[in-house]
């Protein structure tokens, strides 16, 4: 999901609720609306929510797939090569001796696996992010507490100050707030 | 704690699970006596702060670090690496890297050695046995080994001194030549010599020169351990002095009555190769090879025993005598006998009927001449006289006084006869006899001059002290046990400020200069006259003069009146009097290599200890450790006690040599001195001993703990020359079942190995335990030493071990040896366990470690089910000083701290003779390489070569049937196999006795 | 968590606040500098302990052959061991989705961490020459030869690594949600910048919650056949030597349970410590008392099994080795060590059967301690016991640690420590967002 | 709330994480370079003599053999460094006063050796032997490089254990027939491999040379 550039001053509007269902009920009518830059905040993963905004990303477990085979293979192969490449007879062991080297090749395996999976994670939710437009809205804090936000960017295509406001309104949020980009910390 | 209650439940579930009861084990006596080693490990092991205090305990040996430039040894580029210093005039012959052999020889108790020395670049590295010499034939010793660290020893004396203090030459030549004149006036009165026991015809010739100069002049010998019994007799029966020299290679029965022929000694390369010349006709059938031994206390040959009997020396005569009344010899009458004792006579009489002329009956030369004497006439008897027992005239010379030759010395010098006393090579402050007291006695001497390697004793009672030089750097002369004479010429120069033996014997008249060289030449040119030149060359190439062994006299019998038999009635306990094994009468002392070895029964190092009885200690409550204190004719010493299985039980064994108060810093303060209950006419034995706990423990540093074999068949045995190997109470392994060379099942795949492919077999039924091997090894690979309290902590380095394990009753139990190298296994799990490569395998077979990839996991020494490998705790080399620096063999890596270690097969001499093989474009011959332990060895037990080819030395051994390897069922495929010990003789087999 | 506020939205605010005001306002700050301090002088010991060995050579600890392993390594597996159980509760538990297992894995996992930090060093400490350590690592050298890979050690080496860097992942992804609460609470900048910096500017998008899941689970999913897969390697490097009392097969799985049971120990006591110095009787209740209760007495009767199989097998087989080594075990020199396995890891365990000991937290407390102890003992029996005696009696020896190895001992006690009681100041030791969804989810499917 | 970090502050962020990755893989790939640089293995470095001898001139010039001087080198392990005497049999004719010799004519006179710092030099733990070598025709230039063109002498090959097992792994083409082992410029050998492509590969059955065993720890390690 692309964020609005910098440029348009405005971020998007923000809807605070104080509880999870309606944080759900309102991504649910904002996609009826039509709405698709659409963003939720919660202070802890909510089931189903993500699915609601229209996520379908499964990048994560692939590269997790492709990490865990990546090291297997380069488990494997480092001790097939090494093995190869300096032939030792080591107290009459067969020279590729498969059993004692599925250990490491499982190790490495898990290594990798773990690594892509969350390197993934991060880099496709592009964290680290130090600096956000959110965190310059008052409340937003919450979020992290007892309070649930939801979001609709500057730049979706049904984007109307009033009418988003209104629309957001609503939803019988908490508040509503304008998100807009501030350089300096305030 | 184990004891007992241990090994009913195992017995017990065994039953139960295998439907068989286990044999009843008995395990180490310290378990009897609730493991005491256990404890003084304990104590031995837990001082605080282990770590720095390690380090100061091992300075004993690090102290060593005498800087000081070696003259000799500067120009051999074993300076700082980084440096070449090449000769200025290159010397003829000498090619740096490659090693050149000298023959020479070293001496023990005035007798040689003979040996080959290899040096480099003019450093002489290691002593080897002399293949061609007529009496040892290559056959080397503990001795003959670690002489060569006596020539690096930094303790020895390096100057002059007067009242202790250092002087220069000058002053010594002044006051010398002046003493001399002073003595030409005098004829000589007053002045007395006094050596060790002589054989050199240069010496001689410069003693009768002194003698003849100074008719008042007069000459002593002190010999501690020496055969003057059995020249007295000799002179009893045949009236006049022999030497004996037994036939061990042509006797098919000998009978020993407490005789340790094949014991430390002198005579032991000798007499051992005779003895496995015969034991392995034996295992071909030819002929038999029985040994009947009895003995108060273990000893090699008790080991070696087909039928061992434990008497106390009073009983040894009565056997003496009942043998003779048995064999009819005139005047013998036999005494009471024990039941034991007489079936014991009763065997040993049939054996020697069984086969005329090639039986034996040997007496110890420490038992009283009459017996020794009757023992002669038993010879007669039994038609040995010239066949396996022959005589030659006496090897060593004789001195005036004989027997009392001592004696006299110390009665003159208490009676104030004596102005001037030289002693020379002799130690007598500490080896002479308490009664009469030499020490008061010497102290009355005026003038008393001491010329010896080492500032020793005597030299602190003496005005002045005159360093010598070691044999291996000066030339002289000396005589084999079978008289072969041999020239010691010297495998470099003097590096210390010291003078040769013969130049200092002429200093002693006055005549200074000339060199040792001219000396001894002087002495055979005497001889051979016109054909000196040739023959000197000759000797000098061969390592003996040719011809020159003394002939066997024919031995009339003069006399054969056979003193009755006094039955001494047994009051309190016998002490018995033995050399040291490693250190001999203590003139080894500051020999590092030789105090680390550890001795051959009981495994101690570093010191010396009491034998007691296992039953004796469970009557006094006695156990490893506990010091005593040994009261014997009035005299007394205090020692730790060591329960001995095998001890007659009231006899309490002492062994001389350590105690010594001025041995350097590596020999001084171990152990106790046993000459200080020692008199002259009780030199061997004292009735009516006295033994008293103190209460008080001390550690014993012993590289075995327990040497109970329990039953398991590591020590395989067999009944026939052509048996296979196997204990009647273990389950025998596959070769034992008879199918030869056929190998357990394994995952592994089978490698095909191409020759050649090294291997080795250890022959049981030839060991003898000597160490020979042990301290070859750690002369040719740069073991290093690591002193008592690491001993006492497991980490003593040798390479090559000998397990001694005992079998049966504690009271009388079977004795085994076992040499214990590096197996090579061909599946080694120490290679599996090492993560850096560390341990491998090459084409050759050989399990290699290469020191300089270990990064000291350990892992393979845990792995290792032989316990083979030693790891370097600390640094054990870095601060050698200097010389012992230069006795390293320079193609060994001197190994760092942190890095483990093994037995590489002599890899390398293996290098070294495949290279030569391949310039000279040819395969490695059978023999060519000849590992440090092989060639050691006396008795031939170890055999070393390509296990491909079937024609080897080895692989013939291989294909016997008491082939077997130890712990087959770990299935490590050793290279490394052991040929079972052959426990009845064929010969007995054959017609059903023994 | 009935007895927080019915209205959820108070409950996440309790509980947020609950945890995240431990790291920002400490509530017993000198008791803590009392304890790092006596941390910071066990870590002493540990660098004066690790100079004298390296200035000397392994030669000042106790070992010998045959012993040439000693407490270095029988600690390493100890340690190891006590890693297990962090990974194991936070990673099986949340699969099987117990949410229980929300109040005790951040400081399971933390403890894990440190625990084979301490693990990791001594295999190096205990080299010959430690400072080649990094020859194990295959990288390509001037000597063109690599680590050999039929080793243990090696095996070891590769799993030791993968395990760390896995619980270190696992941990920091799990705990960075908190960081962001901690952040958002913190008021002093320097607060807010090092909870900024270490929470990466979590911000709680739907989406970012959707990957994270996917990512947490997975990697958990993965880290439960690791955690088997270490310690039975662990084990091999005993087994796959051909030493009487080694060579078993019964050893991976004997270790493996081993080591969750000490685990679930040392969770045990930290559990009880920390519900009572910070206040969150609340948060760890009766019930997870209880449940770790269940769970150690569980791996222990499965380790107590571990122990008969032993001695059953040895007699079973009938090889005099076998027998000889239980022999020695059961009564030999080191018999305290086996007799102290058993006892303290058997007899008060048995006091878990009743719900009362184990809600008790003093009680508790002291069975996971008597545990912890028994199985050192363990670990220094199965290595000791084993090398003392073993093929040949010739070279049969003894042991006993020399006093630098014992100092280093209670040096790698502060090595964890010193870092565990930072965790505990400055980190949320407890999941809160976790505890938050859990509550969510509960009152859901009420 | 307040924002913590300025815009900026993730590209700073990101900017310090790559500098890290940066520096992470600069310092192997330094460390990596540094052991095959000549600062390592000292290819290419003179070391100062007491006597500035010149092999380009000797060898090069005069054309003396390499055995002359390194006399063993054919029986020993050892090649040898030559003895003030060989200098001298030259010397004492030519140059005798040339200051530049003085060490020579000192050493011969005060009996002192010559203390030369050692140029081509292996750990102590590696037994090299020359003359099995020299006996299967591996030329002197193989190790030590065209010391006909060394005014002053330097270390020509890297000895570390890799440069060993090179050429103990494939031995054939640096194989000469051994007559012609101190041969330095042999360029029309050198130069038309295909002419003796096959000379190798015969010697090295001829010799019986097992590369698979060459490799092998206890040829060099002992």
């Amino acid at each position: 999901m692309r964020e609005p550039s910098s440029s348009s001053g405005l971020f998007g509007l923000l809807a605070e609720f104080d509880r999870p269902e309606r944080l759900v009920d309102g991504v649910r009518h904002a996609r009826e609306a039509g709405f698709r830059q659409v963003d939720a905040y919660s202070p802890f993963p909510i089931e189903g929510l993500a699915e609601e905004l229209g996520f379908r990303d499964q990048r994560v477990p692939w590269l997790t797939l492709i990490g865990g085979m990546f090291g297997a293979a380069l488990g494997y192969g480092m001790q097939v090569y090494t093995n190869e490449s300096f032939q030792i007879d080591i107290g009459g062991r067969p020279l590729i001796a498969n059993p004692a080297f599925m250990l490491i090749t499982f190790e490495l395996m898990v290594l990798f696996a773990v690594l892509f999976s969350i390197g993934g994670m991060l880099a496709l939710n592009h964290l680290p992010r130090l600096n956000h437009p959110l965190f310059g809205v008052e409340a937003f804090h919450l979020t992290s507490k007892d309070k649930f936000f939801l979001v609709i960017l500057s730049n979706d295509r049904k984007f109307d100050r009033e009418k988003t406001r209104s629309f957001l309104e609503g939803l019988d949020p908490v508040r509503v707030n304008a998100v807009g980009y501030s350089e300096e910390p305030v | 704690m184990a004891g007992e209650n241990r090994n009913d439940p195992i017995a017990a579930m065994r039953s139960h699970l295998r439907g068989k009861t286990g044999r009843a084990f008995w395990r180490s006596l310290d378990e009897l006596a609730d493991t005491a080693a256990f404890r003084t490990f304990l104590e031995a092991e837990f001082p605080p702060l282990s770590g720095p205090s390690d380090i100061d305990r091992r300075s004993m040996l690090k102290v060593m670090a005498a800087s000081l430039a070696l003259a000799g040894l500067t120009g051999c580029g074993g300076s700082p690496d980084q440096t070449a210093l090449p000769y200025v005039e290159a010397p003829e012959f000498v090619v740096p890297g490659k090693p050149k052999w000298y023959a020479t020889a070293v001496t023990l108790g005035g007798f040689v050695l003979p040996a080959l020395g290899k040096t480099h670049v003019g450093r002489p590295v290691k002593l080897e046995g002399n293949r061609d010499h007529p009496a040892s034939g290559g056959a080397t010793d503990a001795f003959l080994q670690a002489s060569l660290l006596g020539l690096y020893d930094p303790d020895r004396s390096q100057s002059p001194r007067i009242l202790g203090r250092p002087t220069s030459w000058s002053s010594f030549d002044a006051a010398i030549t002046a003493g001399a004149a002073e003595l030409d006036r005098r004829q000589g009165e007053g002045f007395r010599l006094l050596t060790g026991s002589v054989t050199s015809p240069t010496m001689l010739r410069q003693i009768e020169a002194l003698l003849s100069r100074w008719a008042q002049a007069r000459w002593h010998v002190l010999e501690p351990i020496n055969d003057d019994l059995a020249l007295e007799a000799a002179r009893r029966v045949f009236a006049r002095p022999l030497d004996r020299h037994l036939m061990l290679d042509v006797a098919e029965v000998v009978i020993s009555l407490d005789d340790d022929f094949l014991g430390p000694g002198p005579r032991q390369s000798v007499q051992a190769r005779r003895w496995s010349t015969r034991r392995l006709a034996f295992q071909e059938r030819r002929g038999d090879s029985r040994l009947f031994v009895a003995e108060p206390t273990p000893s090699l040959t008790g080991a070696m025993a087909e039928d061992r009997l434990i008497a106390s020396p009073s009983r040894v005569e009565a056997l003496g005598y009942a043998i003779a009344a048995a064999l009819g010899v005139d005047g013998a009458s036999a005494p009471e006998l024990a039941d034991e004792e007489r079936r014991w006579v009763d065997r040993a009489v049939a054996a020697l009927r069984k086969t005329p002329g090639k039986t034996l009956l040997t007496v110890g030369p420490q038992h009283s001449a009459e017996l020794q004497a009757l023992g002669l006439l038993c010879n007669e008897r039994i038609g040995a006289l010239g066949a396996t027992l022959r005589f030659t005239d006496p090897i060593a010379a004789i001195p005036p006084d004989g027997i009392r030759s001592l004696d006299m010395l110390a009665q003159d010098m208490a009676a104030g006869r004596v102005t001037t006393l030289a002693v020379v090579g002799a130690n007598p402050a500490y080896t002479a006899p308490v009664a009469p007291d030499f020490r008061a006695a010497m102290e009355k001497v005026p003038l008393r001059l001491h010329v010896g390697l080492h500032y020793d004793e005597t030299a602190s009672l003496s005005h002045w002290h005159v360093p010598l030089a070691h044999e291996l750097e000066s030339w002289s002369d000396a005589r084999a046990v079978d008289g072969t004479a041999s020239i010691q010429q010297p495998l470099i120069r003097p590096f210390y400020d010291v003078r040769p033996l013969h130049v200092v014997m002429d200093n002693l008249v006055g005549s200074l200069g000339g060199s040792d060289r001219d000396r001894v030449q002087e002495t055979w040119r005497a001889s051979w006259g016109e054909s000196f030149d040739g023959r000197w060359r000759n000797a000098l190439v061969r390592g003996f003069v040719e011809a020159s062994a003394a002939p066997f006299v024919a031995s009339a019998v003069a006399d054969r009146s056979v003193p009755p038999h006094r039955d001494v009635q047994r009051t309190g306990l016998t002490v018995v009097f033995r050399p040291d094994p490693t250190i001999w009468d203590g003139r080894f002392a500051s020999n590092p290599w030789l105090q680390e070895t550890p001795k051959q029964l009981t495994k101690i190092t570093w010191g010396n200890v009491i034998l007691v009885s296992p039953a004796l200690a469970k009557e006094r409550r006695l156990q490893n450790g506990d010091v005593l204190q040994l009261e014997a004719g009035g005299r007394t010493l205090t020692g730790p006690a060591w329960i001995m299985p095998g001890q007659e039980a009231n006899t309490v064994t002492v062994t001389l040599g350590y105690g010594r108060t001025h041995a350097g810093r590596v020999g001084s303060n171990l152990g106790y001195d046993a000459f200080a209950i020692r008199t002259s006419d009780s030199a061997w034995r004292i009735e009516g001993a006295a033994l008293s706990s103190t209460g008080k423990k001390e550690i014993i540093a012993t590289t075995q703990a327990h040497q109970a074999l329990d039953g398991f068949d590591f020590v395989r045995t067999v009944g026939q020359p052509d048996a296979a190997g196997s204990r009647p109470d273990t389950v025998p392994g596959p070769n034992a079942a008879g199918e030869q060379n056929s190998q357990p099942p394994s995952f592994y795949p089978t490698r095909e190995w191409d020759s050649p492919s090294w291997g080795m077999a250890i022959d049981l039924d030839l060991c003898i335990g000597c160490n020979a091997c042990v301290v070859a090894c750690m002369a040719e690979n740069n073991v290093p030493v690591v002193g008592k309290e690491l001993v006492a902590e497991g980490r003593q380095m040798h390479w090559l071990r000998i397990d001694q394990y005992y079998e049966g009753d504690p009271a009388q139990p079977k004795s085994y040896f076992q040499p214990v190298p590096c197996m090579h296994c061909e599946q080694a799990p120490c290679e599996m366990g090492c993560p850096v490569n560390a341990a491998v395998h090459s084409f050759d077979g050989l399990n290699l470690q290469v020191y300089n990839r270990c990064v000291g996991t350990r892992t393979c020494s845990s792995f290792c089910p032989y316990k083979v490998r030693r790891f370097n705790w600390f640094d054990y080399t870095g601060d050698d000083p200097e010389e012992l620096r230069a006795a390293r063999n320079p193609d060994v890596t001197i190994r760092s701290r942190g890095v483990m270690e093994k037995c590489t097969y002599c890899v390398q001499r293996i290098s070294e003779a495949r290279i030569a093989a391949k310039i000279e474009g040819r395969a490695i011959r059978d023999g060519d390489v000849v590992t440090a332990c092989q060639q050691a060895c006396p008795t031939r037990a170890i055999t070393f070569g390509d296990v491909i080819d079937p024609e080897t030395q080895v692989s013939r051994r291989k294909a016997s049937p008491r082939n077997y390897s130890l712990l087959e069922e770990a299935n490590t495929r050793p290279r490394t196999t052991y040929l079972a010990r052959i426990e009845s003789t064929g010969g007995g087999a054959e017609d059903g006795t023994g | 968590m009935t007895h927080i506020a019915a209205e959820p939205g108070d409950r996440y605010a309790a509980v947020t606040e609950e945890i995240a005001q431990i790291p920002l306002h400490y509530p017993d700050p000198v008791a803590w500098r009392i304890c790092f301090g006596f941390a910071l002088l066990l870590l002493l010991s540990f660098f004066i302990s690790a100079g004298v060995l390296f200035a000397n050579g392994v030669g000042v600890w106790g070992n010998n052959i045959p012993v040439n392993w000693g407490l270095a390594i029988a600690n390493y597996i100890w340690f190891l061991g006590i890693g297990h159980a962090g990974t194991l509760i936070s990673a099986m538990l949340l699969l099987l989705e117990a949410h229980w297992r929300n109040s005790l894995n951040r400081f399971a996992e933390a403890m894990t961490l440190f625990a084979v930090i301490c693990a990791g060093l001594y295999p190096i400490l205990h080299l010959g020459r430690p400072w080649y350590f990094y020859w194990i690592a295959p990288y390509p050298n001037t000597m063109s030869i690599w680590p050999q890979f039929k080793s243990p050690l090696t095996w070891d080496f590769f799993a030791v690594l993968t395990y760390l860097t896995v619980s270190v992942l696992f941990w920091y992804v799990g705990i960075v949600p908190d960081l962001a609460a901690v952040r958002d609470r913190a008021k002093k900048r320097r607060q807010q910048v090092f909870y900024g910096l270490v929470s990466l500017g979590w911000r709680g998008s739907a989406r970012h919650w959707a990957r994270w899941r996917q990512s947490y689970r997975l990697t958990a999913a993965i880290a439960v056949p690791l955690v088997v897969s270490v310690h039975s390697e662990v084990s091999l490097l005993f087994a796959a030597g051909p030493i009487p009392g080694w060579t078993s097969t019964v050893f991976p799985p004997y270790f493996v349970l081993g080591a969750a049971f000490s685990g679930f120990a040392v969770v045990s006591m930290i559990a009880v410590v920390l519900r009572h110095t910070l206040g969150l009787t609340n948060l760890v209740g009766e019930r997870h008392l209880d449940l770790l209760g269940k769970f150690v007495l569980a791996t222990g009767l499965m380790t107590a099994y571990g122990y008969w199989a032993e001695v059953f097998d040895a007699f079973y087989s009938g090889d005099r080795q076998d027998i000889g080594t239980l022999m020695d075990r059961l009564a030999g020199d080191y018999a305290w060590s086996y007799w102290g396995a058993v006892v303290l890891n058997f007899l008060p365990l048995q006091l878990l059967w009743w719900r009362a000991i184990r809600t008790n937290p003093v009680l508790l407390l002291l069975i996971s301690l008597s545990v912890t102890i028994g199985m050192w003992f363990e670990r220094y029996m199965l290595l000791v016991t084993t090398l003392y005696r073993d093929w040949l009696v010739s070279s049969w020896g003894a042991y006993h640690p020399s006093f630098w190895e014992w100092s280093l001992f209670a040096g790698m006690l502060g090595v964890f420590l010193v870092p565990f009681l930072l965790f505990v100041r400055f980190l949320p030791v407890i999941s809160s967002f976790e505890i938050k969804e859990a509550a969510f989810e509960e009152q859901h499917d009420a | 709330m307040p924002q913590i970090f300025t815009a900026s502050a993730d590209t700073r962020l990101r900017t310090a994480l790559l500098v890290f990755v940066l520096v992470l893989c600069g310092s192997v790939l330094f460390v990596g370079g540094y052991m095959d640089s000549s600062y390592a293995t000292l290819v290419g470095w003179v070391r100062d003599q007491p006597v500035p001898f010149s092999h380009e001139h000797h060898v090069g010039g005069l054309g003396i053999d390499c055995r002359y001087c390194h006399t063993t080198v054919e029986v020993s392990a050892r090649a040898g460094f030559p003895a003030t005497h060989i200098c001298m049999t030259c010397h004492s004719e030519l140059w005798t006063g040339a200051p530049m010799l003085a060490p020579i004519r000192e050493s011969l006179a005060s009996d002192r050796p010559i203390v030369w710092q050692r140029v081509s030099k292996l750990p102590d733990y590696v037994y090299f032997n020359h003359s099995i070598h020299i006996a299967r025709g591996v030329p002197c230039v193989a190790c030590h490089g065209r010391v006909d063109e060394m005014p002053l002498m330097a270390r020509a090959q890297p000895f570390q254990m890799r440069f060993c097992l090179d050429c103990h792994r494939n031995p054939a083409p640096r194989l000469r027939p051994p007559d012609q082992v101190t041969r330095m410029d042999w360029s029309d050998w050198d130069n038309h491999p295909e002419e003796h492509k096959l000379y190798g590969e015969l010697m090295v059955k001829a010799y019986g040379i097992q590369p698979s065993k060459l490799d092998n720890c206890n040829i060099c390690h002992r």
